[in-house]
């Protein structure tokens, strides 16, 4: 069987049975269009959180100034309970200092009050990822029950519901891949069966003319890899299209300072293709077994 | 008990019975050989087991009961390989013609060859052969659904004879044919018996086998019977 | 020019030509007609275009030319309920038999007769007495893919018998049969003709015509000949 | 042909074909499933959008205060620019007690300072939809640049971002719908292949037996109905359960305070329904008009 008479086979195939295979491959670009979109929004989220993160920090108001000696356990005993970017500790006179810088002109309001009146605090800004933001209240609750510590502060509402907000949509990414990858299946599926059904008499006639496997097999096989390679550079094509254009139309410096879009990391699009590839192939294999067996 | 094979039979059964489920005793204890190069008549009436004893001969079917032997071979202990190599040395005509409809007549035909890899023009000289034998030339670029029903049965026998195979079986290959296509079809059958082909037909119209001297065997009630025509 | 159709004519050809795309003429410029209550045989090698005529008079292929019409009507002007009516008054045994596989024998006969909403009771005792006659009443309940391919051919005849039609196409009735078969197909075909059905019979099976004194039809590249078989 | 005749035959059918029957239930259970659910998410994430806006508002904080003649005057002005909640005008005797109470018990701090060194403002509580909430950037510079502003604050960064995220989730909403459309549509237009290719025979020779219109379309019609209602039923099932099951999850009063989560209302549902049985009632039609014609 030379290569050749293979690639010739094969030819005929995808040839005389275009419409099935028009349709397979439809099928295979917009299943891993799919799931590759919904990849890339949970990764830009996870991003995107991180930015947010950015700007959180807890503020735990003390009763007393923290003694320099003790400040590396306090550390320690927080960083037990959640990763954190970064601990501060400030004196009264560091609250002092900040104060009145960020009051900046207006500061002269401040003269007259002294400058011990603001609370010694510790500022803990926590790790910059989805986990943490949306468990900040617990966290916020840990601190407050620090020994010494009189209050904790932080943008509660937004923070909770942000947080809130995220857990939501990891709950509809979740749903979303269930139900796709359900899809999906079940579109390979049917679309198998479809070529099953239009193949079944040919393949029934070449195994009683004593066909080897490997005549059967190895067009079919082929017929698989081609449909996985094609569909999924397809697929990812129209995700790249679809990403480009949303960065061109979100294109404003406010968003973008935001929502840094980043596509999919060169490994995780291999992934995806090799993935799909070996479906594809699996499939046609799957579908050329129950012919050998009978 | 099965006495040792005769060397040169090219199939034998032994005490076969074939039982189609539930209860359809279709051939009962049947055993006969058949020699290289013989000529055979199957005759019986309708559903009297003729296209189960040829299924069984191609392993389409496997016995209920029994030993079957083809070119030395117990089907029951062939594996795949070997089963593909005998379907590749056996032509058979079905009864229901098995062809492509929507591959063309040249197409049908070369399918045999080309799951043995021969040579492309190799394929084209056989099949400008076949196709005048059974006087399809002008049909050879149609579709197979476009046939009339002779000319399909013409195309099945065609491609039965293809790879030039030691072992031929036609089920009712005249069914749907004139007295004059079904001369070409006996002139075929006959050549290749001539150059070597063991053959097995299993047919309904005495008038192919009423004045030859064939071995015919006659299944009637799941028994055989061995006539050796000479006497008609 | 066309001369005014016979009073008592179920089936008229005037000038019909078929040509098959690109350029296969099937039939060319022929003209007849059949009476109610005749029975005629349709004769000619394979190819020679039968079946086409057969699918003619059961509006399954158009004329190319020509005007056909059947009990009176023609058939380009029908409409489709008509060739619905037309439809369950003919009865027809397709050379390639075209059964549900998958249903069984008693189901296969039963779908003419359901199709025009006839009375359960009234099907089961018609179908009773088509599986005596066709001696398939052993098999009523197995799936028609499960039968031998004489078997098939009668439940093929018997689901054309079905509804007692006033025409009845037949092709090729007889090619996967027996004698024993043939004749029991044969007398059906009788009883139903002398109980008025005019029947057409496309059929290379010289036994079953010879001896009569039917009409014979025979087609030869296109044209056809008219023999009353009186001579034979 | 009696209802008797049509029911025995619809059973029939549905007997004969059950492994395509089924693959046609799962298909419009799914679809209907996917639909209902993005759909579900976006009412909610509406609802979500408007009790997060309850908490804006924009201050424009005056040179001098706005004199209560002229204070319909600018009022209409807002209201021509974006449909707001309410206006408040606050003096410098306003501001002054709203800072008072907020600093509660640490609001000594401010007798020295005199009631009036805090500017005049006036307060915007833009409307409670995302189109607002989305816009708010633009709204503050139209508010930035009335007769006699300063400057105008509101809790920028958080709602801006906020505002971007929601746009980019609109997007993605957008972006699903689109795919489960094509997809439902594909995945119908296969399984209906389907569907025509296993009955193509038995259509066939019921034709060519003469049987009428009627005899074939009303059970295949009858057919598409029962998947259609049995599907929708289904489909909507699974996302009431699904629906349950978040409810209970996130059952917290915390979560529960920002999300109300609401079910889809009986008119959406039923037009749900009644879309899909319409969807395959059509289907079957058009699959049986391919036979109609030959
Ligand atoms: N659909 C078609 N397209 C093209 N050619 C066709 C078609 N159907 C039949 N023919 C050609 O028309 C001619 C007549 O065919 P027809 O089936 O009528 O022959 P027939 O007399 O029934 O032969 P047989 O005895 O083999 O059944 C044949 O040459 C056949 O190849
Ligand atoms: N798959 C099957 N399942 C059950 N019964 C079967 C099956 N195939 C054949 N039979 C039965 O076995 C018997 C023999 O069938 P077979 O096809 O061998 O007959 P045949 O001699 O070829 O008849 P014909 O001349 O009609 O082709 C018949 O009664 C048939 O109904
Ligand atoms: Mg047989
Ligand atoms: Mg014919």
């Amino acid at each position: 069987m030379t290569p050749r008479y293979i690639l010739i086979q094969t030819g005929r195939n995808l040839k005389q049975t275009w419409g099935t295979q028009i349709m397979t491959l439809i099928t295979v670009s917009l299943s891993v269009f799919m799931f590759s979109f919904f990849f890339l929004v949970y990764t830009n989220m996870l991003n995107t959180g991180e930015r947010l993160g950015d700007h959180i920090r807890l503020i735990v108001y003390m009763e007393n100034e923290v003694p320099p000696e003790m400040e590396e356990q306090l550390a320690t005993k927080i960083r037990q309970f959640s990763a954190v970017e970064k601990i501060v500790f400030k004196s009264r006179q560091d609250a002092f200092s900040d104060l009145s810088e960020q009051l900046n002109d207006d500061r002269d309001v401040l003269f007259d009050l002294g400058s011990d009146f603001l609370p010694p605090s510790i500022e803990v800004y926590p790790k910059r990822d989805l986990k943490s933001l949306t468990h900040i209240k617990l966290f916020s609750d840990f601190l407050a029950n620090l020994p010494g510590a009189v209050k904790v502060q932080y943008g509660r509402d937004w923070i909770e519901r942000f947080g809130s907000f995220t857990q939501l949509i990891q709950l509809i990414v979740l749903c979303s891949g269930i139900l796709l990858i359900l899809t999906a299946t079940f579109m390979v599926a049917s679309t198998i069966r479809l070529t099953v059904v239009s193949r079944q008499n040919e393949l029934e006639i070449l195994r009683l003319l004593g066909a080897t496997k490997a005549y059967f097999q190895t067009p079919l096989i082929l017929e698989g890899v081609i449909q996985g390679i094609t569909g999924s550079i397809i697929g990812l094509t129209c995700l790249f299209s679809l990403y480009a254009w949303i960065k061109i139309k979100f294109a404003g410096p406010s968003f973008l300072e935001i929502f840094t879009l980043t596509f999919l990391p060169g490994s995780v699009t291999f992934s995806i293709l090799f993935v799909s590839v070996s479906l594809c192939t699996l499939g046609s294999y799957i579908s050329i077994r129950k012919f050998l067996k009978i | 008990m099965p006495q040792a094979p005769v060397s040169d039979s090219i199939i034998e059964f032994i005490k076969v019975t074939k039982i189609y489920s539930p209860d359809v005793v279709a051939l009962n204890d049947i055993s006969f050989n058949i020699r290289q190069g013989e000529m055979v008549f199957l005759t019986g009436m309708s559903g009297a087991g003729k296209t189960t004893l040829l299924k069984l001969i191609c392993s389409l079917e496997r016995p209920s009961k029994g030993l079957i032997e083809i070119m030395g071979e117990d089907i029951n202990k062939m594996k795949s390989r070997d089963l593909q190599k005998l379907r590749q040395q056996t032509g058979v005509a079905y009864q229901d013609f098995k062809l492509l409809p929507k591959h063309t007549v040249y197409q049908n035909i070369a399918m045999p060859m080309e799951v043995t890899y021969m040579q492309p023009k190799q394929i084209k000289e056989r099949i400008a052969f076949l196709l005048e034998a059974m006087d399809l030339t002008r049909k050879k670029e149609i579709q197979t659904d476009r046939l009339s029903r002779g000319e399909q049965q013409r195309v099945a026998i065609a491609r039965a004879a293809a790879n030039a195979p030691p072992l031929l079986l036609a089920d009712e290959p005249t069914g749907n044919l004139d007295p004059t296509n079904t001369e070409l079809v006996v002139n075929l059958f006959t050549a290749l018996n001539q150059a070597g082909t063991t053959m097995i037909i299993a047919t309904h119209d005495r008038s192919i086998y009423k004045e030859t001297d064939h071995k015919i065997i006659d299944i009637d009630q799941g028994e055989i019977t061995i006539h050796n025509n000479q006497a008609s």
